[in-house]
């Protein structure tokens, strides 16, 4: 058996390895591509590596943890566990991808500099936010995440791209003050910001001032819906569509939405608690928020021409999901709820991945002009295709899996409505996602596309195609593969089993 | 009434006749008078209001201290009226201006950034 | 010799030589001081630092006298702080003046306006120094007296340095202000010495100063010292002074010399008044608490409004200088001050989180005053549209710029995220959520006009302004202390122990 | 009535004597100074008096002064201030005149 | 009889008022700098009747005497300045304070009353404070001993509180560094340099006084380790002989540019410096005379801040910003470039050559 104090640092190194890349990056010159790429890659497939080893090492029942005392009480703390390694496994597996995808979007525009710099930090923020090991931590990479993702919004520069990114920083950062005083107040009250599985507090405790309790959650609570983009606080989303769509896909999949969902996981699981948050009766108010913002989500998706508007408004159903099944109380609910953060988050990047070929290479954006694209790019619309009835939650897809659970858990539940809402969410899904599919394949040419022809050995640049046929076959992967040890599912049945939850 | 009860009262009438000056007055000349003034008055409570030794002599330390004082604002005098002549060259009026737009230098600042912005 | 007596009179008598040595003029000269200046305050800094972590507050008597009769030099943990803190961003600060002024012994000098500013800046940035060191080891009130009226006088010569005519009004009005404020400060020490007779700090809160008197006293010295630090409502004079003196000494003033009256007011109401101000003195700490708040919200309003980036930045010292003064409500250790013999205490997250601000704030704005100054430099004018796109020109000074708004804003990882956590903290564990909300309050402030110079500064848009390239000096010593000011909010605990010795009632 | 003691007493006296003396010198030069018509004869005024009236002023106080040092002192004083009052009205003349100040003529 | 002393208190503390309340009432510059003096005399006869005479010699000599000077001479520059202009261009320089709001004597009187009552206040609970017993007058008694010096005040000045005595003059250069780097077109003495050396009779006064203050002086530096006296008396009476040297044309106006004024100028921080460091090497502490040297090093502190403090105060006097008709400084408004050609920096600061980029 490997020392743990030898690997100790670990978690370290993980958020190490995209920001020191980060940095240098943010010191080169514009036209220094190759040292630029290379530091890129390099920082990508060392931190995949750097997981991968970590994730091993938690299979084998060791955990991972570095701390540096920095106000009495409280510590900066990255953790290597089960539940961190899910998040953080998904953000770099998927971030290699983005890397190759964005390094092939960019290419021949200017500023790059600034945005693999800061694409890289975007990056150390989301893992450094998924190994906190306390809540001091979380704020810490939080806050630091809005940072890092705000020139990416901006990044073209155009008015609409700073009307985004102002709006983006008016509702991240009035929730990011809020989280923190939420924060300082738990940490006045209880006098402990860990995370600890099953709940860090003291039910007695909190029987003792349930008011204060009460408002202590649902400051920490909005201070993290903004980022998850439950209804009303999600309007920010849909307008930082502007940003380039390797940022969407960043922003969708990887960073800043499901820093908020696994936020809201972690206050759920890893502070309140589940029983004390359902004894308290806010787990059933976040679950009525998620249910709504589920069916809202999806409603307004479904007449949005644009096509990223439309992915947009999926995210803010989609990701309801994990909310919900983490608020309801049962096992199967909580396997579907964070299952569904990596399928999810599998399914939609290949989403936008396919999204950009579209705009970058014919110059469609929307779906209205969508007709028969599917013969002029095939690979893509087939990797579209697959990652969309995955959403829909078709069998054998990833997104069947986190349904599956979830219905399992709803019916289980005592809350009658859960289940209806689950069906009505995929009808919808389906009324939204098939049209497209239908429209691309099926449909005859009907708008003019502005052909770059780029990339004439594939039918687009390789580093366009290839990323999103990747993320497509791992969705269906981790659908076919599902009993698998390694899989999504198979990895967090271990959690379960290991008590983690 | 003793000697000392007399100049404790003057210091104080003195040291807040200055302070007025300072604030009524807008030409910076009697703004320096002023301060001076105001420091003479409190020269005079610092000497007049401690008790005396028994032999009625003052106490040494306030008086090392005045003589400190005075000296002080000499320095200070000294290069307040240098600064004070030379508004008068750049601005051409030995006043205290109030600054153009102060206390908000851009009015349209605010307004145009956000035309800029929508 | 002890070490005590050694550092403490380096810390004064080092930046003093170093005047002199830069009175004999020349390049070398001006070098010299200022590496003796520097290598004095640091190593003094440091060598009581190591002396008061691990043998507990230093005292030097000074002529062998001890207090009453003589003068004695603290240094105590808030103390070596404060000496720490001037001696970092000081030297920092002396770097980028080498390489902002230029050649001293170009022969263009003797004719070119700014020559003299070039030529005096030193030697009065020095006699500066030395008055901010003898402020923080000060233990005894005239002394602080003597000591406020060198630095009113070199702080004003710093603004008037700058020759334009806004510089001279502002310089103007600044120091009338500062001899103001050190007359009522002296009148404030006439009342003390002839109620308690002595002037030690010590020796008068042994005393334990109530009753009319001492009220009247401090309450004269507290007007005087707020005058002098800008607390609103009077802080009119900042904004002009500190936006109009040349860039390195903008960042002396906004940084250093604003926190040497705030120290004494510190030192005042906590350590000579102390613990008698609670109960019945609580209405005081919420009055100045008060006027904090107006400061934060009002300052910061007034900065968003400003399209001058200098001026931007000194409104915003008004705002900060807010957070030091909201420290005070937060100190009674439970609301509503009920004292108890003999456990009454200052809140320590309080008093830890108002003294970590001043030091992060220190750091942060002196780099974003040292970078605004290079972007001026850069393009000769200091509106907000003439630094458009400045971002990719002067990216290093553009980072500084926004790591410093950073830490100004309590966004982490910070000193001033820190800060602001243990002001939040101290608020919210004593049922104080109005104070939290002002201080939640003035962090999206600070964001927001940070983002304003942000916004102009990434534009895309081509400058057609002349464009001079920058020494590179310059870039890099802002880029330091803003990292510094980051790197605070990594490792606070060791410099709240330190504060500790001594803390917040050494006496 | 002793030798001694009528010698202190017409000494008293005589010290009376010259310095009411003085202060009537002085108290007609601040009458010149306030009543003459012009700059030059309000010089003329001020310090040809003021120089006689403490001339006797500092007469009357010697007599009374314990030690010849005291007595010294005394006269340099007179001595100096002699010099320097009759330079400063002329220097006050001079500058009146240069900046063109004309004395008034003959009514 | 014994109302005697209470009719003198009591003139003398009127007219301190009545001074005070007139020069700052009054709108003529002149008749304000010349009450002003008239009050630091009078108040240097406070000073007698309150047992400080060494306060009294020095509010004469430096309080009314050097701040007089200095103000009638920043009068004179601002008088000049006014000169040989149309009424409306030098309507702003006049040296009538044309700003004064015409107030009815019922708000006058409202607002003296407020500020009657603040100082009433302010004498009121001075007055109502308990008598206590000296304090450290009876510690300076018991350490005069070994102070080195017999004078109490010097003791304090240059012995047990030497610390603030050398920040003092910490002071003092701060103000003469402030001065010389406040820019100036032009230097020019307040004289016509065409008079200079056409002096007959103030050169005649300057041989008769010169010599005699440069003695006093000395013995005022030195009597003020017995008695009445001292180092900052002595300098301001030296300073009096060097503006009269000046004047007559026997010394060219001393400038900042020289290395010689420099020198004497901070001659005592030096020495002072100096004489601390070493009792820090010797005693282990910072201004702790050696013990047996006390007064010889007291008289060496003394002695260098007589010159210093009498350098300074003739440069204070001496190089007050003249007020040139083209000042060159008044083109840099212009923040594109300087005659020279060079560019300037939004606060003035020197740059150096335009570099395009």
């Amino acid at each position: 058996m490997i020392p743990i104090l030898d690997w100790a640092l670990l978690p370290l190194l993980v958020v190490l390895s995209s920001f020191v890349p980060g940095i240098w990056i943010m010191f080169l010159r514009e036209d220094q591509h190759g040292l630029r790429t290379g530091l890129n890659m390099a920082g990508a497939i060392a931190k995949f590596v750097l997981v991968i080893l970590m994730l091993q090492g938690v299979a084998m029942g060791l955990s991972y943890e570095w701390r540096i005392e920095v106000l009495p009480g409280i510590a900066f703390s990255l953790v290597g566990d089960g539940l961190a390694l899910l998040f953080v496994t998904l953000s770099a597996s998927l971030w290699l991808v983005t890397t190759v995808y964005a390094v092939g979007y960019l290419e021949g525009s200017p500023h790059r500099t600034r945005f693999f710099s800061f694409f890289s930090l975007c990056v150390t923020a989301t893992t450094g936010l998924a190994m906190a090991g306390d809540l001091f931590t979380f704020v810490i990479f939080y806050e630091a995440l809005t940072w890092a993702t705000y020139p990416l919004i901006v990044h073209r520069g155009s008015p609409e791209a700073i009307r985004a990114g102002r709006l983006y920083l008016i509702y991240t950062l009035t929730a990011g003050t809020v989280l923190v005083v939420g924060a300082v107040a738990l940490f006045a009250e209880a006098g402990t910001l860990d995370f600890v599985p099953g709940g860090a507090l003291d039910p007695e405790a909190v029987a003792g001032a349930p008011v204060r309790y009460l408002v202590i959650f649902f400051l920490l609570l909005g201070g993290l819906a903004v980022k998850a983009a439950l209804v009303p606080l999600h309007g920010w989303l849909p307008t930082a569509m502007v940003a380039p769509a390797p940022v969407s896909a960043l922003l969708h999949a990887v960073a800043v939405v499901k820093a908020g969902a696994f936020g809201v996981v972690r206050l759920l699981h890893s502070i309140f608690g589940i029983e004390l948050a359902t004894e308290m009766g806010v787990a059933i108010v976040v679950a009525m928020g998620a249910g709504f913002t589920i069916i809202y989500g999806s409603v307004r998706a479904l007449n949005q021409d644009d096509l990223k508007r439309r992915l947009a408004f999926s995210t803010v159903s989609q990701l309801s999901y994990v909310a919900l099944g983490v608020a309801l109380l049962l096992p199967a609910s909580h396997i579907g709820g964070l299952v569904h953060l990596v399928h999810q988050g599998i399914m939609k990047i290949t989403l936008f991945f396919c999204a950009g070929v579209l705009s970058e290479v014919l110059g469609v954006k929307r779906v209205s002009d969508m007709g028969g694209v599917g013969r002029r790019l095939p690979l893509t619309m087939g990797a579209f295709s697959i990652a969309a009835l995955g959403m829909v939650g078709l069998p054998p897809m990833a997104g069947f899996i986190s349904k599956w659970y979830l219905g399992i858990g709803g019916l289980g539940s005592d809350l009658p409505w859960v289940v209806p809402v689950l069906l009505a969410s995929s009808l919808l899904n389906a009324a939204y996602f098939l049209p497209i599919v239908r429209t691309a394949w099926f449909d005859d040419r009907n708008s003019e596309w502005k052909d770059s022809g780029r990339g004439a050995f594939l039918e687009a640049d390789w580093r366009l195609v290839l990323p999103a046929v990747t993320t497509a076959l791992l969705a269906l992967g981790c659908g076919l593969l599902a009993g698998s040890e390694w899989s999504p599912l198979g990895w967090t049945l271990l959690l379960v089993e290991r008590g983690h939850l | 009434m003793s000697t000392d009860l007399i100049y404790l009262v003057t210091g104080a009438g003195v040291s807040m006749l200055g302070f007025r000056g300072f604030v009524t007055r807008a030409h910076l000349f009697w703004k320096i008078l002023g301060i001076n003034l105001m420091g003479s008055g409190i020269f005079l409570i610092l000497i007049a209001a401690p008790p005396r030794l028994p032999g009625g002599e003052a106490d040494p330390v306030p008086q090392a201290m005045v003589l400190t004082g005075i000296v002080v604002a000499l320095s200070a005098t000294a290069l307040a009226l240098g600064v004070a002549l030379r508004v008068a060259v750049r601005t051409g009026r030995p006043y205290l201006e109030e600054e153009a737009g102060d206390p908000v230098d851009h009015p349209t600042a605010a307004s145009e950034i956000r035309r800029e912005m929508e | 010799m002890t070490d005590v007596a050694l550092w403490s009179t380096a810390a004064v008598a080092g930046p003093l030589l170093g005047a002199i040595l830069t009175l004999v003029r020349g390049r070398l000269f001006t070098q010299l001081g200022l590496a003796v200046a520097a290598a004095s305050s640091l190593l003094a800094g440091l060598g009581l630092t190591r002396i008061v972590a691990l043998e507990g507050p230093g005292r030097h008597l000074l002529g062998g006298w001890g207090a009453p009769l003589g003068i004695e030099l603290l240094a105590d943990g808030l103390a070596v702080i404060m000496l720490l803190t001037t001696a970092g961003v000081g030297s920092a600060v002396s770097l980028y003046a080498t390489a902002y002024f230029g050649d001293v012994d170009d022969p263009g000098m003797d004719v070119a306006p700014g020559g003299r500013a070039a030529r005096f800046f030193t030697p009065v940035w020095l006699l500066l120094w030395t008055s901010l060191n003898g402020v923080f080891l000060s233990g005894d009130l005239f002394n602080l007296y003597v000591n406020l009226e060198i630095l009113g006088l070199s702080a004003a010569a710093v603004v008037t340095l700058a020759v334009t005519a806004k510089a001279t009004l502002a310089g103007m009005r600044y120091l009338l202000v500062s001899l103001v404020g050190s007359m009522l400060f002296l009148l404030g020490v006439a009342l003390l010495y002839t109620a308690y007779g002595t002037l030690s700090l010590e020796g008068l809160a042994a005393a334990g100063p109530t009753g009319v008197v001492p009220a009247v006293a401090l309450g004269a010295m507290t007007v005087g010292l707020a005058a002098k630090t800008a607390l609103f409502p009077l802080h009119a004079w900042l904004p002009p002074a500190h936006s109009a003196a040349p860039a390195p000494g903008s960042a002396l003033l906004s940084a250093l010399v604003v926190k040497a009256s705030f120290y004494i007011i510190v030192r005042l109401w906590l350590h000579v008044y102390g613990v008698g101000l609670v109960g019945a003195g609580e209405g005081a700490l919420l009055f100045l608490g008060a006027l904090g708040a107006g400061a934060v919200v009002w300052g910061s309003l007034l900065a968003l409004r400003q399209l001058s980036l200098k001026r931007l930045i000194a409104y915003s010292t008004v705002a900060q200088i807010g957070y030091l003064f909201i420290m005070f409500p937060l100190l009674p250790e439970v609301a509503g001050g009920v004292a108890q013999e003999g456990e009454m205490g200052w809140r320590v997250d309080a008093w830890g989180g108002g003294i970590y601000h001043a030091v992060s704030h220190a750091f942060a704005k002196a780099a974003m005053f040292l970078a605004a100054g290079t972007m001026t430099y850069a393009v000769a004018d200091d509106s907000l549209p003439s630094i458009s796109g400045i971002a990719h020109r002067l990216p290093m000074s553009f980072l500084a710029f926004g790591l410093g708004g950073l830490s100004l804003a309590g966004l982490p990882p910070s000193g001033g995220f820190v800060a602001k956590w243990l002001m939040l903290s101290a608020a919210l564990a004593t049922d104080r959520w109005l104070w939290a909300g002002i201080i939640a309050l003035g962090g999206l402030l600070t964001i927001a006009y940070v983002l304003l110079v942000m916004r102009y500064a990434l534009e895309v848009r081509e400058t057609p302004t002349a464009f001079r390239s920058v020494p590179r000096r310059m870039e890099w010593t802002a880029m330091a202390l803003a990292l510094t000011a980051v790197a605070l909010g990594f490792r606070a605990v060791e410099i709240l122990d330190l504060l500790d010795v001594g803390g917040a009632a050494p006496w | 009535m002793t030798a001694a003691s009528t010698g202190a007493m017409l000494l008293n006296l005589v010290t009376v004597l010259l310095v009411s003396g003085g202060a009537f010198f002085f108290a007609a030069g601040t009458a010149g100074l306030l009543r003459f018509p012009d700059v030059y004869c309000r010089l003329h005024a001020v310090a040809k008096a003021d120089n006689l009236g403490l001339g006797l002023v500092v007469a009357g106080v010697a007599i009374q002064a314990g030690s010849w040092t005291a007595r010294l002192q005394l006269v340099l004083t007179w001595l100096l201030v002699l010099a320097s009052a009759s330079v400063v009205c002329h220097l006050l003349a001079r500058s009146s005149l240069r900046q063109g100040v004309r004395p008034v003529e003959e009514p | 009889m014994s109302a005697l002393p209470w009719i003198l208190d009591g003139v003398v503390a009127l007219l301190l008022i009545g001074l005070a309340y007139r020069l700052l009432d009054t709108r003529d510059l002149f008749e304000a700098t010349v009450l002003y003096i008239a009050f630091g005399l009078t108040l240097s006869l406070a000073w007698v009747r309150l047992g400080a005479a060494d306060l009294a010699l020095a509010e004469a000599a430096l309080g009314a005497g050097v701040t007089g000077a200095l103000f009638l001479n920043a009068y004179q520059r601002l008088a000049r300045r006014g000169e040989g202009r149309t009424d409306e261009e030098s309507s702003g320089l006049t040296v009538v304070d044309d700003r004064v709001d015409e107030v009815s004597p019922a708000a006058a009187l409202a607002s003296y009353g407020v500020w009657g009552l603040i100082a009433g206040g302010l004498a009121w609970v001075l007055v109502t404070l308990p008598a206590r017993d000296p304090i450290l007058p009876v510690l300076v008694d018991a350490a005069l001993e070994d102070a080195g010096v017999s004078n109490p005040i010097t003791a304090v000045l240059l012995n047990f509180r030497a610390y603030d005595t050398l920040l003092e003059i910490v002071v003092l250069v701060a103000a003469m560094v402030g001065v010389w780097s406040l820019d100036r077109g032009s230097r020019e003495f307040a004289r016509n340099p065409a008079d200079l050396g056409d002096e007959p009779i103030l050169g005649a006064l300057s041989r008769l006084v010169v010599p005699l203050a440069g003695l006093t002086a000395v013995y005022l530096t030195w009597t003020g380790a017995y008695a009445t006296g001292g180092a900052f008396q002595a300098g301001a009476l030296a300073a009096g002989a060097g503006v009269l040297l000046v004047a007559a044309g026997f010394m060219r106006p001393v400038t900042s540019a020289a290395p010689f004024t420099r020198a004497l100028g901070v001659l005592a921080l030096v020495v002072f410096t100096v004489v601390g460091l070493v009792s820090l090497f010797w005693t282990g502490l910072f201004l702790d005379y050696p013990p047996g040297a006390e007064y010889g090093l007291i008289l060496l502190v003394e002695g260098a801040l007589t010159v210093s403090i009498a350098v300074i105060l003739v440069e204070l006097f001496v190089d007050v910003p003249a007020i040139p008709e083209d000042d060159p400084g008044l083109r840099v408004l212009d923040p594109t470039g300087d005659p020279l050609g060079r560019v300037i920096s939004p606060d003035g600061a020197f740059i150096r050559g335009a570099e395009e980029e």
